[in-house]
């Protein structure tokens, strides 16, 4: 028994040693090390990530500028504390020149000094939070994901102006992403005219929104729902039985109704509209041929958001290898080089980078509908290129402490 | 109902006034006032659920009262803990041999030999290194003739060898008086004989409370027996007297229920 | 002085020291990722040997030990972050705080024994984590407290790299590792075998035994303090997951596979699992089914954890 | 008038969901004083599995039945062959089930993927019937009736019942009831495999009242902990009573003070034991 424990640590170890020692070609590859989770609650999403940065990656056969590139998967686990041991690992042990991935807001805050410190530069695919792009940009940081601010201000527009929403009451997760989508909303909604009369953060581990939604005010004219993942099955359900649904439109942050939820979700979410900077049926030629090549890796009717995006990041990573004739080596000119590269088309729409790191994109606004026996996001409205300043000046914009329980305050509750 | 013994005069050692204890709806200890005078032998002897155990836990203060009055020497103890209890004097044997089972025969009397000072907080220094609770413990392992047996781990004796490390555990502790739960219970004749006899032997100036089944173990130790029954005081006097009892052969006697066990 | 009862205590001393000498010795050879792990291996020592002081010693089975950790962690945090403290003084400062912190919680949960202890810390455990979410201008909430730097240590300077900052765990690691044979030795150190043994028994013999342990929890709340503090070093960052309730399982899972009450055990149990969660997951991402497959063989087959099956096999 | 009827009613539900979490631990508690890590994998494994049954029979109360009679065979197989081994060791009893958990976890990710699932109950899940002005949703009434009807059941088992009485001497003092001649290694089985049934029912309903995914397990292993604790361990009665108390509690806590939101559970019970360090029907 102990000897077989022994062994067994002595064989990882050794493992763990004799792995890089393999013989290197003449062009060595480009390493690219990438976490996500792959365990604990988020593993489907972490695999959805993968899923999608990988399918890009096997389209160019993992050859980019006539090197080969070489992806290392590591588990993010279900803490911060993984995440940033795995990127120290990728970082010495591995010696990545470029680091992807990261879904959750902490992990990715986390991680980023970390890489930062390490000069190494850092693509996140996921991880939402305002921040990390914003007063805690950092040099070697990139973000191809989207932030919540943003999706806020675009829904606050489209409230006031499309909706005609004058008055507002707001559900939403009490987290990072929450805070900063419900943020953003109330100030373009309230800079527009319109008031948030009342605004409920729900744990992230909520059971049961019965009592929320029983305690909705009843004179908003609609309902800005910012719950995410399994708990957004809970809280539609929760809006459809209290009859909510059939009164009022709800406006939700768009994971709310991903088309992983949707089975689950059923007739329950049925005219729910939400944004995000993609949906299945997004009617290009880039998005169908990308959701017919997922179709085939997942074997699932339904592509989640994650895979659509990382597909994304990894056909933007790759055009600014390709820009740099793949000396991915020159890590200055290599980062300058990835903030500037432009992509025209993607299955999301164009992409590039602002000067902070984050991402311009489409966002579009999205109605589930039920075609056939399937349901999907469809879209009905496109905001064009949104900055996640929205029309603010950034330096202005900066000056603001982040979205948060308490920014904007809620004077009309 | 109050059983007055010794002189009058001198204070007495243990005094216990109406003292009862409830179990939720169930009354163990009721009413019970006993008095024992400094360096008296007393047996407190009844039927099973009389109340006897459950009347030391209450005078060593394992549990507290529900109503009444404890004394030590004239002090009111009512109150006070456990621990600082035995501070006082007061040391006790277990009906059920309660010892340290994964320590050595010596950790178990270095511990009892540590209780009463303040050694017991030191933290950075081993406990190799001081000298005097090792030496007492020694030495009563040699009284109680177990000193072959000194690093065997406890769990590993005899029942006979256990319930001589019982004693020697309450002895550490330097009591002025000292509650006795049955302290033969379990052993051989011989064995019995054998603790009887290192009881007689104790320094006349300590107190003894004992519960005893054996009623030749009684004779041989006490002056005075008090009778309880069914959490009640039922009587008291010399040994003779209440053997001649008929009230006490009826409850206790006239059932058969006590033997040499 | 009895020089019988050294000889153990001797032999122990001597092993660990080859030990040592060989986790300080090997760390320059190591691939870098393995010193990270030791690394945190040392770190997870002290906490697990901390709360095996309760668990295996006082049998005192803590599910809130991850509460005085975070409080070393957070303040450390704090005071890098919000106040430029020195190594030095936030070590300090989490060492007493968590010590503190633990004294007030003695006070609610020694009312419990047994299975009920368990439970009544369980509830200390989940609190504490609400408050780590909540108390936002203290934590920062779910995205915790970002940007700790590396330690400047004296005489070594900053220690930034991997290996100078394993070294001045290892250094910190070799000091309490002292401070706790130093315990369990002591006088104190047995009057907690004898309250894991027999509270009654103890209380006639006239120990206090709230007092005992509530010493232990403070004396083990000042330890989790301090590996929380290089916990939040190591890391970088400190959020809510050092506080949540499968952090306290961990430490006990660490100290219950090493082999409670033995304090060497729970060494060998904090490397054991750190081990088992971040290297086998570099190579399968069923790393979770070998670590449930490892706490189920060690239960059912090492009855006194990794360390009994060693001894067994000598 | 109305948000207090809807309010009260959202309560008891969620305190019906509460209990059927809580009552099977507290049994696995009190005749085996164990801390059983793994109930929050019953509940998951039985959820699961009451997906796939409702998918295959079209079914729910036949999927209801199926799957948690599936997880009490379960957990009878994994007391035999696991915790009856480690008998008596509360430290290798919890790392065991924190194994099992841990399994669990994984198999089901394995099989079932990550993306979450709403279990489907019968069409009239979705409706509400109208009482005197007032609307209650027929899933939430059904939760109620299931908790209620299982607690009668459970209740007169053990207050009625010959091995009610076994199992309730088993809670109070397992030595004694070895010396009474009751067979107890067979009543521990039973006890363990009525809690990982209860947990499975918990399962199966609680996935069509708030859905399925991986996490779960972990994430209401603690609402099943605080019930027991709060109602005292291996107390029937104290469960329901703890149950109601904290899902209304909890209930109004969100609805009148949403800020408290994260402590409307934990608070009460810190509470509970500050002052009852047993429980509210706990016995020392």
């Amino acid at each position: 028994m102990k000897k077989h424990l022994v062994l067994a640590l002595v064989a990882l170890v050794a493992a763990v040693v004799l792995v890089p020692a393999a013989p290197a070609a003449e062009k060595p590859p480009i390493k690219i090390g990438f976490i996500a989770p792959k365990t604990g609650n988020f593993a489907q999403f972490g695999l959805d990530m993968l899923n999608g940065f990988k399918l890009y990656l096997s389209e160019i056969d993992y050859m980019i500028a006539g090197r080969k590139v070489e992806l290392i998967e590591e588990d993010e686990g279900a803490t911060p504390a993984n995440a940033v041991t795995k990127a120290r690992k990728l970082i010495e042990h591995d010696k990545v020149q470029l680091m992807g991935g990261l879904l959750m807001a902490a992990a990715a805050y986390a991680v980023a000094p970390v890489v930062q410190e390490a000069g190494v530069p850092l693509v996140i695919t996921v991880a939402a939070s305002d921040d990390l792009t914003q007063r805690k940009a950092s040099k070697y940081l990139a973000r191809v994901s989207l932030t919540g601010g943003e999706h806020g201000h675009v829904a606050g527009d489209y409230a006031y102006r499309k909706l005609g929403w004058r008055k507002v009451a707001v559900i939403a997760m009490d987290y990072g992403w929450g805070h900063e989508v419900t943020g953003g909303f109330q100030r373009v909604f309230e800079e527009l005219g319109g008031q948030v009369i009342q605004k409920i953060w729900t744990p992230v581990i909520t059971t049961d929104f019965g009592p929320y939604v029983a305690s909705l005010k009843p004179e908003a004219d609609g309902i800005l729902d910012v719950v995410t993942g399994a708990a957004s099955i809970r809280l539609i359900g929760e809006l459809r039985k209290a009859g909510v649904l059939d009164k009022k439109k709800v406006l939700a942050a768009g994971t709310a109704t991903d088309e992983t939820l949707l089975t689950a979700l059923g007739d329950t979410a049925l005219g729910v509209l939400t944004f995000l900077p993609w949906s299945q049926a997004l009617d290009t030629p880039e998005n169908k041929r990308f959701v017919e090549r997922i179709k085939q890796v997942t074997k699932k009717d339904y592509v989640g958001f994650s895979g659509a995006i990382n597909y994304g990041a990894a056909m933007w990573i790759a055009e600014a290898i390709r820009q740099v004739g793949g000396d991915v080596e020159n890590k200055e000119k290599f980062f300058q080089t990835l903030r500037a590269t432009e992509i025209k088309s993607s299955p999301r729409g164009p992409i590039k980078i602002d000067k902070y790191g984050h991402i311009i994109q489409n966002i579009y606004i999205r109605r589930v509908d039920k075609v056939g026996n399937l349901y999907q996001n469809t879209v009905i409205e496109t905001y064009p290129s949104v900055s996640q300043f929205w029309k603010y000046n950034p330096e202005e914009y900066l000056k603001q402490p982040i979205y948060s329980r308490d920014n904007p305050p809620c004077r009309h509750c | 109902m109050t059983g007055h013994a010794g002189d009058g005069g001198a204070t007495p050692a243990v005094q216990c006034e109406g003292v009862t204890r409830w179990f939720g709806g169930l009354e163990a200890v009721s009413q019970v006032s006993l008095s024992l005078a400094a360096g008296e032998r007393r047996a407190i002897i009844g039927p099973n659920g009389a109340g006897k155990t459950t009347l030391f836990r209450l005078i060593s203060g394992e549990m507290p009262v529900t109503a009444g009055r404890v004394r030590l020497f004239g002090r009111d103890i009512t109150t006070t803990p456990c621990h600082r209890r035995t501070q006082l004097g007061l040391g006790r044997t277990f009906q059920i041999t309660n010892l340290f089972p994964t320590l050595s025969v010596l950790d178990n009397l270095v511990l009892a030999a540590l209780g009463l000072g303040r050694t017991k907080f030191s933290m950075l220094r081993p406990l190799w290194t001081y000298p005097e609770p090792r030496a007492r413990a020694l030495e009563t392992l040699d009284t109680v003739g177990l000193a072959d047996k000194r690093d065997a781990i406890v769990r590993t004796l005899s029942h006979g060898e256990q319930r001589q490390i019982e004693m020697a555990l309450a002895l550490l502790t330097c009591p002025r008086v000292l509650l006795l739960d049955e302290p033969t219970a379990g052993l051989s004749p011989a064995e019995s004989a054998l603790m009887t006899r290192a009881i007689q032997q104790l320094d006349r100036s300590i107190t003894i409370l004992l519960i005893e089944h054996d009623m030749d173990v009684v004779f041989d130790i006490v002056s005075r027996i008090t009778v309880l029954h069914l959490g009640r005081f039922f009587a008291e006097g010399s040994p003779a007297e209440v053997r001649q009892d008929p009230r006490v052969q009826e409850i206790y006697f006239g059932a058969g229920e006590v033997t040499a066990c | 002085m009895d020089v019988a009862a050294t000889r153990a205590p001797m032999r122990l001393v001597t092993g660990l020291a080859v030990a040592l000498v060989i986790l300080a010795g090997l760390a320059p050879v190591l691939p870098s990722y393995v010193v990270i792990l030791m690394t945190e291996g040392l770190i997870y020592a002290i906490a697990a040997a901390s709360l095996d002081l309760l668990l295996g010693f006082a049998g005192l089975a803590s599910l809130g030990h991850s509460a005085f950790f975070a409080v070393g962690a957070y303040t450390t945090a704090i005071l890098v972050t919000r106040h430029q403290a020195s190594f030095g003084a936030a070590l300090a400062a989490s060492i007493v705080l968590a010590a503190v912190a633990s004294a007030a919680i003695a006070i609610l949960v020694l009312r419990a024994t047994g299975i009920y202890f368990m439970m009544i810390t369980l509830a200390v455990s989940l609190c504490a984590w609400g408050l780590a979410y909540r108390w936002v201008s203290l934590t920062g909430g779910d995205t915790g407290i970002v940007g700790i730097p590396r330690p400047r240590v004296p005489w070594v300077g900053l220690a930034s790299g991997t290996l100078s900052f394993y070294y001045t765990v290892l250094a910190l690691f070799v000091v309490c590792l002292a401070l706790y044979l130093l315990l369990i030795w002591s006088p104190f150190g047995k009057t907690l075998v004898g309250i894991r043994d027999s509270e009654s028994r103890m209380r006639v013999l006239g120990y206090n035994v709230f007092l005992h342990k509530a010493v232990a929890l403070v004396v083990a709340g000042a330890f989790a303090g301090l590996a929380g503090s290089l916990y939040a070093y190591y890391n970088g960052f400190v959020g809510p997951s050092a506080v949540d309730l499968a952090h306290s399982m961990q430490f006990v899972l660490m100290v219950i596979v090493g082999g409670p009450g033995t304090l060497v055990g729970p060494l060998i149990g904090a490397f054991a699992i750190t081990f088992l969660e971040k290297m086998v997951s570099v190579f399968t991402e069923r790393w979770v089914m070998v670590l449930a497959a490892a706490y189920v063989v060690t239960a059912l087959w090492a009855p006194r954890g990794m360390l009994g099956l060693l001894r067994a096999a000598r | 008038m109305e948000f207090w009827v809807n309010q009260t009613f959202n309560g008891v539900s969620y305190a019906a969901l509460l209990f059927l979490l809580g009552g099977g631990l507290t049994l696995i508690f009190g005749v085996m004083k164990i801390v059983n890590i793994a109930h929050g994998s019953f509940y998951l494994v039985g959820g699961y599995l009451g997906v796939a049954l409702v998918a295959a029979t079209g079914n729910f109360y036949l999927a209801l039945l199926g799957a948690a009679l599936a997880v009490a065979a379960g957990g009878v197989i994994l007391e035999r062959v696991f915790l009856r081994a480690v008998e008596g060791d509360d430290l290798r009893q919890m790392l065991l089930t924190m194994g099992i958990a841990l399994f669990f976890q994984d198999a089901c990710l394995l099989v079932w993927g990550g993306d979450p699932f709403n279990l489907r109950g019968p069409a009239y899940f979705a409706q509400s019937v109208k009482l005197g002005g007032f609307t209650f949703p027929i899933l939430r009434l059904f939760m109620i009736a299931a908790a209620g009807v299982l607690f009668v059941v459970l209740w007169w088992f053990q207050e009625k019942t010959r091995a009610g009485a076994m199992v309730r001497a088993a809670i109070d003092n397992a030595e004694m009831t070895e010396a009474l001649g009751i067979n107890v290694p067979i009543l521990k089985m039973a006890v363990f495999g009525l809690g990982a049934f209860l947990a499975g029912v918990a399962g199966v309903v609680g996935s069509a009242f708030m859905g399925i995914y991986p996490g779960l397990d972990f994430e209401i292993l603690p609402y099943a902990f605080v019930v027991v604790i709060v109602g005292g361990m291996g107390s029937l009665s104290g469960a329901f009573v703890a149950a109601l108390v904290l899902g209304l509690l909890d209930n109004f806590g969100k609805a009148l003070f949403p800020e408290i939101s994260y402590f409307t559970l934990f608070a009460p019970m810190a509470i509970v034991l500050a002052f009852r360090p047993t429980g509210l029907f706990g016995r020392a």
